[in-house]
């Protein structure tokens, strides 16, 4: 199968590459890795007039941490996080989340920034990126914004980067100590789409209560969600069966998934809260905090 | 009575791990698979689809699609019938099937249009803008709902109901009473779903009608290359002559390339009238939504038995869904192929099993999937319900195997459902499965699991394959008996050629033909070239599925050999001036009666033949032979799989798997050992991943690789294989055919383990695959009720 | 595959306005968002061809609507078939109307019906495509008949 | 489209349309026809491709046009000096294909992954490769052939010296 015919266009500089998407506005689509946007061209559900191929710009293929922000390149693959040793030693949220998308070689030209521009309801970045609590950094001719996660995903496969925009970086803030993060993914075999999926961080105080806490869930609605009721169950307390209880039920109630060949509306709420208290647990466990399950 | 053992011979060239032969062209890239033939002048074809599964064709407007640029012709249903090409035969000629939709479609997915154009981009761009006009229609979309004939699909058939034939065999009223009379009877319902066999080479065909010769040259993805040259002339009318049919290197096949296709029909006859040579490749898509699909048996499976675990009586009542056309691949005299084996390993007095088989808005086929004709449904029936019988009986289902198991001494066995068993040793082989898993170890940490809640599950199938097909006074295909054919021809220098009628499909024929002859003839392996998959060269066979290669052309290449060496004989009888009658074939050579320094090898009688010839012969050594099986093989093994469940997600982890297989004479372990791995994990597949399942409205919900699910390496469980060689008494080399044995025997084997490991909570019986979600359900509703 | 969606509509306009305005094809069809083109066919038919542009996802759409007004004046039902990508997406959707104080509150269901690769590789792109349809579609009618709509110059 | 790539070493020069995808640039225009195409969805990985000696990419995934100006290995460049790879030797000697139809990208992939990981475990070779569907193998033999190329490929330890 055969991508539509399309006009192709390598920049060599970003402000090229944001001036041909200012000139082909809702035409042009970015080709980043390609991963996900090639195999729909192929079965011509997407038919861009216009690929915009910003796989010339190598200086957007950095990952680096300066003053407490992890910054990733849109150009940084998949792959990069899966083998840096920052990621493994200070990320493991990240870490986690890198090893189980798609398969390993498609995460090898698969980008982090690109995923979340993609935006599929069951794709992992969103999620982990809303416990993490990120931040977008989108380039426009008019100038540079930074988009908080929870604004960027806008709905299925739409974002708030707008036409003649471009998503240039993604930003992690960079743990806190006693902070550690799990990402659990049910898929039915590598290189599937989560049937259901969830991360969590957290932050421990000094007293040993939760002083910060980002949880999250996919494919349980038109994008990675939230759960805010989750967080609230377990944020100022101390770690207990009970409040992993709560912030369980809280995804499952939270939950909207749809019914496809992955699993029922039911099993795949059910996964949500059976998720993120294993995300929960696995996190704690990292900060040495047992007992819990 | 048979003798079994535990390691097989190690002689001249059998028994032996001998590198393939045809791996240095494919780990280079090199080999040579149907897409990658280029001719020049080459064209391409598109299929178009219908959306629908059931609809009246409107109309179809070619206009857009002939107005692009490179676009040389959009053939529909009708320009084919004006060919008589419209309909064609099916595998066995009992039906017809479509080659493009006329009048109606009968199937999402069925191919309405076949577009030519320049290039593949082209074709596709053009295929799109074919539009058809469809008036949908109601879908019928399984067996059950099919044969109530409130909607009938076939309008084009005489009899206007969806029913197809029904076929049984075995005693029903003995059946019935001897059921009746017993201790103790189970009964389930058990669905084989519907699954493909997925190459990861599509099919496809480059079709070349040549003006010079006057010959159509068919390069094709065909199992059967000689089958489908007779097909081909017969549904033509080309002389056979003038057709040549070239099946290249094979990226799997597992039944799938088996049958003829539309694609293949719409490109030949797109070569015949355009006078260009026409590539047709097909998608993914296409391959997994209109090309042969497998099993979709829903068997009702009944067993009785006597309180202390014999068993009585065995009753299966099937009803199968064949899809829009009877285009089931099985014997012309076996509709429901060799099911009949349903009985499996065990001595029933008496059996009884039927089959009725219905149209259904689904895709046709019925291909023999990595599995003997429907025996992968038989002994999934059997083996599972064997393991409902144990739980019934709280009886430890490896004893009840072995209480009921037919005895070595019984082989030949006489079924009670008309096969005759060759030979086996089943107590000892699955006492050796239990032994080297640790069976009683096993069970002990299992009832300790279960004081903790935990759920660990151990499965057992003991199955029994009939394959080899086959005599001819039983086998044909649309009157081709199931023989299979070799031809050797050694050259003066003692190196030969072989072609057999068989195709190998990553099954390492060039290795193994070469080994049994070389084995036979005392030549070096290394130099005996083996060719397949050329009807110009190669003699007539009918191919390579159901397990036959080895139990057939292995036995026509080892008859084969024989004539040679008969013949050299008599060669060597005149070159060592000795009586024929004195001169034996001893140690690889031939020799005077008890003088082993007044030898000669068959590389100097090679030689002879052409350079010094006995007076009273042909000068020359080469044979051909047509082997007719006297009897199919029977190959079995003994499988155990452990397993634990997660109950929260309904995961399944394959903990261990022990393979224990019993083939016969062993021609090469290390590829024995190959097939049976992938077999195996065929077999995973299945229990777990893999089905073809479509909507109520009759939608394909599994129609490319992200969601029809094949394993990874991360996936498949590490395989643990061993083995015990029980020679089949009636082969020329004792050989019993092994590559579909796994894929047979496994997934009973991972059904059991889970039940096993559900049965705390009162679950007995869940359909493949078994998926989280219903392994789930399943724990969910034992723990809320 | 098979999708439902439901919602609720508050038009500040009378039931009879409402019903009046539902019943017109060229009326229902200002209101299907991203409609490139229709062309009424008879009082109770339209055809429409729609952008389809969700993520990555681009396309032409052509849709066949049918109104199907039910005696009382208080349901309509709309049978909307269409296809595109080589696939067939069909929709039905219903609307009851109750008069609700001054206004009209519209009760809307839609279930949408997806086959071929469509629904098979891009179901959870259609899916969302399928609602917004649909609900943008009611929430024009309102917004049309809403006094600040009605009220400026076209 | 102009696109200039060198493939195995040789640099090619060919016209395409921007949407001819990578796999059929090597099969079809320069006639490299190890590299295979298995389905439409990134899925299989009988098309993987090294990417400037450092990234296994689906060249079914992949516009040519994309690779203009890059190195492109492919299985037909594994071979070097008339020698197989280790990796060649290994998937011959250890039975890791049957059908050979996956092999080509099961080599290119585990090529890469040798690369980042010169001494992997089981695990971790069924996790690098499980981009890869085989329908033959059942990956067990393929793993065992990834081990002993591991093996092969180890820098051999210094002669030690004689005290």
């Amino acid at each position: 199968m055969f991508p539509a015919p399309f006009d192709y266009h390598r920049p060599d500089t970003l402000d090229e590459a944001l001036s041909l998407l200012g000139q082909y506005g809702g035409d042009a689509r970015v080709l980043a890795g390609g991963q996900s946007l090639i195999p729909a061209m192929r079965f011509r559900l997407a038919r861009p007039a216009v690929l915009v191929d910003i796989n010339a710009l190598g200086d957007l293929a950095y990952l680096r941490e300066t003053d407490g922000v992890l910054a990733i390149g849109a150009l940084a693959r998949d792959a990069a996080l899966e083998s840096s040793s920052l990621i493994e030693s200070s990320y493991p949220l990240l870490f986690d989340t890198g090893a189980v998308i798609a398969d390993p070689v498609v995460r090898q030209t698969g980008t982090v920034v690109g995923s979340l521009c993609h935006n599929d309801p069951s794709g992992d970045w969103g999620v982990t990126a809303l416990a993490c609590r990120a931040q977008i950094v989108v380039r426009g001719k008019g100038g540079t914004r930074t988009v908080p996660i929870d604004d960027f995903l806008v709905d299925s496969f739409t974002t708030a980067v707008g036409q003649g925009e471009m998503a240039i970086e993604v930003r992690f803030p960079s743990p806190k100590p006693r902070t550690s993060g799990a990402y659990q993914k049910i898929e039915r075999k590598v290189g599937d789409f989560a049937t259901s999926c969830a991360a969590a961080q957290v932050t421990l105080g000094d007293d040993g209560t939760v002083a910060e806490i980002g949880i999250a869930i996919g494919a349980a609605g038109p994008t990675a969600v939230r759960v805010a009721g989750a967080e609230s169950a377990l944020r100022g307390s101390k770690p207990s069966k009970d409040a992993i209880r709560a912030a369980a039920d809280a995804a499952r109630a939270l939950a909207d998934p749809v019914a496809d060949t992955r699993g029922s509306v039911e099993f795949k709420k059910d996964m949500a809260g059976v998720l993120v208290s294993r995300a929960l647990l696995a996190a704690f466990e990292r900060l040495g905090v047992g007992g819990l399950k | 009575m048979s003798t079994t053992t535990d390691s097989t011979p190690q002689t001249h060239s059998m028994g032996h791990s001998m590198k393939r032969k045809e791996d240095p062209r494919f780990i280079r890239g090199h080999g040579k698979y149907l897409d990658d033939f280029t001719l020049p002048g080459m064209v391409w074809m598109s299929l178009v689809h219908s959306p629908y599964p059931h609809a009246r064709i409107v109309k179809i407007d070619k206009t857009a699609a002939l107005a692009v640029p490179g676009v040389i012709a959009v053939l529909t249903g009708e320009d084919l019938a004006a060919h008589n090409l419209a309909w064609v035969p099916t595998f066995h000629g009992y039906d017809k099937q479509m080659v493009l939709a006329v009048g109606k479609v009968l199937y999402q997915y069925q191919e309405v249009a076949g577009v030519i154009a320049t290039s593949r981009e082209i074709a596709q761009d053009a295929a799109e803008l074919v539009d058809v006009e469809y008036e949908p229609l109601d879908p019928v979309t399984n067996p059950f709902q099919s044969r109530e004939d409130k909607i009938i699909l076939r309008d084009d058939r005489e009899n206007k109901t969806n029913h197809i034939y029904h076929w049984e065999v075995g005693k029903r009223e003995e059946t019935d009473a001897a059921l009746a009379a017993s201790d103790v009877t189970i009964k389930e319902r058990i669905v084989f779903q519907r699954c493909h066999p997925a190459p990861l080479e599509p099919c496809g065909i480059l079709a070349d009608m040549s003006p010079n010769t006057g010959r159509l040259t068919l390069y094709l993805t065909s199992q059967a290359p000689h089958a489908h040259r007779t097909v081909v002339s017969l549904v033509t009318g080309i002389p056979e002559d003038k057709i040549h049919i070239i099946s290249p290197d094979i990226g799997g096949g597992f039944g799938n390339k088996v049958p003829v296709y539309p694609g293949y029909v719409v490109s030949a006859a797109a070569s015949v009238v355009l006078g260009v040579p026409v590539k047709w490749v097909e998608t993914r898509t296409e391959n997994l939504t209109t090309t042969g699909f497998a099993r979709d048996y829903h068997m009702d499976v009944e067993i009785g038995a006597s309180k202390d675990g014999r068993v009585t009586a065995l009753k299966v009542a099937t009803a199968a869904d064949h899809g829009a056309f009877d285009a089931a691949a099985d014997p012309t005299k076996y509709p429901a192929g060799l099911f009949g084996i349903v009985t499996g390993s065990y001595d029933f007095p008496t059996a009884f099993t039927e089959l009725d088989a219905y149209f259904t808005n689904k895709a046709p086929g019925g291909v023999a999937y990595r599995c003997s004709f429907r025996v992968t449904e038989a002994s999934f029936a059997i083996e599972r319900g064997m393991e409902l019988l144990a739980r019934k009986l709280n009886m430890d289902p490896s004893e009840l195997r072995l209480k009921n198991f037919v005895r070595k001494d019984q082989f030949p066995y006489p079924s009670p459902l008309g096969f005759v068993y060759d030979s086996g040793d089943y107590h000892l082989t699955l006492r050796k499965a239990l032994d080297l898993i640790g069976y009683d170890d096993l069970r002990k940490e299992q009832a300790e699991k279960r004081k903790r809640g935990e759920l660990m599950g151990i499965g057992i199938s003991t199955f029994t394959e009939a394959v080899g097909a086959g005599p001819s006074k039983h086998f044909d295909i649309m009157g081709i008996k199931m023989f299979d054919s070799a031809e050797i021809r050694v050259h003066p220098t003692g190196s030969a050629i072989l072609r057999a009628g068989t195709k190998s499909q990553g099954q390492g024929h060039e290795t193994t033909w070469a080994q049994i002859a070389a084995e036979e003839l005392g030549l070096d392996p290394q130099n005996i070239m083996v060719e397949e998959g050329d009807t110009d060269t190669a003699p007539y066979g009918l191919g390579t599925y159901a397990s036959r290669s080895t139990p057939v052309a292995g036995a026509a290449i080892a008859m084969a050999s024989r004539k040679i060496r008969e013949k050299a004989r008599k060669i060597a009888a005149h070159l060592l001036e000795a009586p024929l009658d004195d001169v034996e074939w001893t140690n690889y050579k031939f020799q005077v009666k008890g003088q082993p320094d007044n030898a000669l090898t068959m590389q100097q009688i090679a030689f002879a033949a052409y350079t010094n010839p006995a007076p009273d012969s042909e000068p020359g050594l080469e044979a051909t032979f047509y082997y007719d099986p006297p009897n199919l093989t029977f190959p079995y093994g003994a499988y155990i799989a452990v397993v634990d469940v997660d109950r929260e997600t309904g995961a399944v982890k394959v903990r261990r798997f022990l393979a224990i297989d019993d083939c016969g004479t062993v021609i090469n372990p290390m590829i024995v050992e190959g097939q049976i791995h992938g077999g195996l994990t065929e077999g995973f597949a299945i229990a777990f991943m893999q089905e073809i399942a479509y909507d109520e409205q009759g939608n394909n919900l599994n129609t490319n690789f992200t969601d029809y699910l094949v394993p990874t390496s991360l996936e498949t469980p590490h395989w643990e294989t061993s083995s015990t060689y029980t020679p089949s008494p009636h082969h020329p080399i004792g050989a019993k055919g092994v590559g579909e044995s796994p894929n047979v025997g496994s997934p009973a084997a991972f059904v059991n383990a889970v039940m096993d490991a559900l049965s705390p909570l009162g679950v007995t019986h869940i359909d493949m695959p078994l998926t989280r979600e219903k392994v789930w359900r399943a724990c969910r509703q034992a723990t809320t009720a | 595959m098979n999708l439902e969606y439901r919602g609720t509509e508050t038009i500040p306009a009378s039931k009879d306005a409402v019903w009046a305005f539902i019943n017109d094809p060229a009326s229902i069809a200002s209101c299907m968002p991203d409609v490139l083109e229709s062309t009424v066919v008879d009082p109770r038919t339209f055809d429409a061809v729609v952008q389809v542009a969700v993520g990555p996802v681009r396309g032409k759409f052509k849709f066949h609507v049918v109104l199907d007004p039910q005696p009382g004046g208080d349901r309509m039902n709309m049978k909307i078939s269409g296809g595109g990508f080589g696939s067939v997406v069909d929709l039905d959707a219903g609307a009851d109307i109750r008069a609700d104080g001054a206004g009209t509150t519209l009760d809307w269901t839609g279930a949408a019906s997806m086959r071929g690769p469509v629904a098979t590789v891009g179901g959870r792109v259609i899916d969302s495509q399928a609602k917004r349809v649909i609900s943008t579609t009611f929430a024009n009618v309102k917004s049309k008949l809403s006094p600040a709509t009605v009220a400026q110059p076209t | 489209m102009k696109v200039s790539v060198t493939v195995n070493g040789t640099k090619y020069e060919r016209e395409v349309e921007p949407r001819t995808l990578l796999a059929y640039f090597l099969r079809e225009a320069l006639g490299l026809t190890g590299t295979h195409v298995g389905c439409d969805t990134s899925s299989c990985g009988v098309c993987v491709v090294v990417l400037d000696g450092e990234r296994a990419v689906k060249s079914c995934t992949m516009l040519a046009v994309m690779a203009d100006g890059h190195q492109i290995t492919t299985v037909e460049g594994l071979v070097q000096g008339g020698a197989l790879h280790p990796l060649q030797q290994a998937f011959w000697d250890q039975h890791g294909l049957q059908c050979g139809f996956c092999t080509p990208g099961m080599l290119m992939t585990s090529s890469i992954l040798l690369k980042q990981n010169p001494n992997p475990s089981e695990a971790e070779i069924r996790e690098g490769l499980s981009g890869n569907l085989c329908r033959c193998t059942g990956y067990q033999n393929i793993v065992k052939a990834v081990q002993q190329a591991a093996g092969a490929m180890q820098p051999q330890p210094a002669e030690p010296v004689a005290s």
